[in-house]
């Protein structure tokens, strides 16, 4: 599979989210971890970028990242697949490479 | 936070030396905790202050308001959480807690999702409340 | 499975340790193997033998120690980064070793996969 | 750079150890120079990769596109002025330097800013440029 | 004088320079250091938000990151005003206090 | 004017050290002064006796040690913090001391400005 790329900072704090949406290619996959967690939550305006993605790209988010803020389950953007650190590695050597977005 | 109390011995001494005056000291949290060690720090230094008799707020804006979401739970990423500290706050009379309504509105949380009580104010009473302060600390 | 790591940020600061150091446990979890982890700009104050974090806390420099001890993972400190920070064999943590960035591209060379973790 | 100039040395013997595979390098710049140190340390890999023998490029997009402006100046912050080693890629055979058009675009930049000669791609090419390497760095 | 708001990140980079201008006070100064100097170069996105922003605030940038940077000072948006280190010590000086958007 | 400053990141990383140095370099050519410089998160790693940065760039460490002597300045490294990152006496530059967050405070009170400089 192609392109693994992970995205570890705030949507609200940086444009990085952005960036990486804008230039992954369709089938890749997208892995939202540490403070990229808040991407996947419901009731933002990011909702919708999420939603819109999903239409060429696998959405991600690390559960652990997601406890740790408080942010449940339920409250993940529905089509957001949740996975642990075990899930993670899955993901890194499904796909041909990782691209991460410091 | 243990150090950080233990701390607080040797920086009431300290604070003799500067008795008398009192200052309004803001603390300002814009970053979400865990992916950095901001939140947590800015804490300890929250909580020496409290020995110093100054006059102390807190303001939680942009993605500081995540730092008072409750229900943390940290295990899964094997870093301690920090955020029942939020709650011990009111035990040093520390009990000035901003959030602004535009940040959280625009992450969809409302006062219901925080861990403490805190005054929830508009963009704009907050940013008069902050230009009041006389030492402003940003982490 | 060989996987590469490299870490880009010290220690508590930002999570970037954190995270791959619960990448890495489970890769060997999962039967994968680590090629190296390799610390790069803040990264390598990581490798201090020094830090004392409170005793709730956990204590980074020691786990990697302990991680490497127990999967026999080669933890490299690149020593140009390592002198401008200070970071030396004098206060160097076991398990770590001081050496060039022909190592990091080494790893990239012969891993699999190589994963940053930084800021 | 000298550090990383003499490092080769040592850097050359480990890589015959890993003799004959030639992988694809992608160094990914996103990061502005000076405020942080990012820029002039993945330069510091770069040089290094050259004795390698791998199949190096380097993408500059986002901010990275900043790493590439001529006429930097740093004596005023007292930090040293990294900027002379891109000229220099060229002699260690490190000659894939892409920067994306609607990065300069958004930055009001043009190639005549820029102190190298580059190769200006578009936004969608340089993504499935990236796509075909096999080891992709960021800092 | 009121706040002397810093500001030190690219504007392409986070939100902080948005966060800021939303916030300060008119009759506020906000001074850009750092990565914070590209938020003054004209032909940017950013340039029609400065020319906004000095209708109620002060904009001063910082000169030797300007120059680390290889921003010319006939770069620099109309308006905003280019000072030294002498120059933000008597900025921090007149203003009552500082604030530094990190 | 007295100023305070509260440095929160470690040498070259990122420039907030740097931008602090020419900041309290200016201040004092105004005829103003430092009440103190206080080192906190990874800003502790700015006292390291250890640090090698190449002979062609700046020493950060150095030149607060020189700062400090020069101009009699108070430079205070947080324990907390320092303990955590694995600074202590040690491995502490010249000019510098280690002492608790009170310092931070107390220079709040009495210093006329407070600046920050960080990330």
């Amino acid at each position: 599979m192609p392109m693994l790329h992970t995205v570890n900072k705030s949507p609200f704090y940086t444009y990085t989210l952005e960036s990486c949406l804008d230039r992954a290619r369709e089938g890749s996959a997208v892995l939202l971890i540490e403070d990229g967690v808040y991407s996947a939550m419901r009731g933002t305006p990011i909702e919708r970028r999420m939603v819109e993605a999903m239409k060429k790209l696998a959405i991600y988010v690390l559960g652990p990242d997601l406890e740790a803020r408080g942010m449940t389950y339920d409250r993940v953007v529905s089509g957001v697949k949740v996975v642990d650190y075990g899930g993670f590695v899955d993901l890194a050597a499904q796909h041909n490479n990782v691209q991460s977005w410091l | 936070m243990s150090e950080a109390i233990n701390d607080v011995g040797e920086s009431v001494e300290t604070g003799e030396s500067a008795a008398g005056k009192v200052k309004k000291f803001m603390f300002i949290n814009r970053k979400s905790p865990y992916g950095t060690i901001y939140a947590l720090e800015s804490l300890e230094v929250v909580l020496i202050s409290a020995a110093f008799d100054q006059d102390v707020s807190l303001a939680f804006f942009d993605d500081g308001v995540y730092q008072l979401v409750k229900g943390q739970k940290t295990q899964g990423i094997g870093i301690k959480n920090h955020s029942p500290t939020y709650r011990a706050l009111d035990g040093y009379d520390i009990e000035k807690l901003y959030v602004e309504k535009e940040s959280m509105e625009l992450r969809g949380l409302t006062t219901e999702d925080l861990l403490v009580p805190v005054q929830q104010l508009s963009r704009g009473e907050l940013s008069k409340l902050i230009d009041t302060q006389d030492v402003v600390l940003s982490f | 499975m060989e996987f590469g790591i490299l870490i880009n940020e010290g220690p508590y600061t930002h999570q970037a340790s954190d995270t791959a150091y619960n990448f890495a446990a489970a890769a060997i979890g999962k039967g994968h193997k680590i090629h190296r982890v390799f610390f790069y700009h803040d990264g390598v104050n990581n490798g201090t033998r020094l830090a004392e974090p409170p005793q709730d806390d956990r204590h980074i420099p020691k786990r990697w120690s302990e991680f490497a001890k127990n999967h026999n993972i080669d933890l490299v400190i690149c020593v140009a980064a390592a002198l401008r920070r200070g970071i030396k064999d004098e206060n160097l943590a076991e398990g770590f070793r001081i050496s060039g960035l022909g190592q990091l591209v080494e790893s990239g060379i012969q891993a699999d996969r190589l994963l940053v973790f930084g800021d």
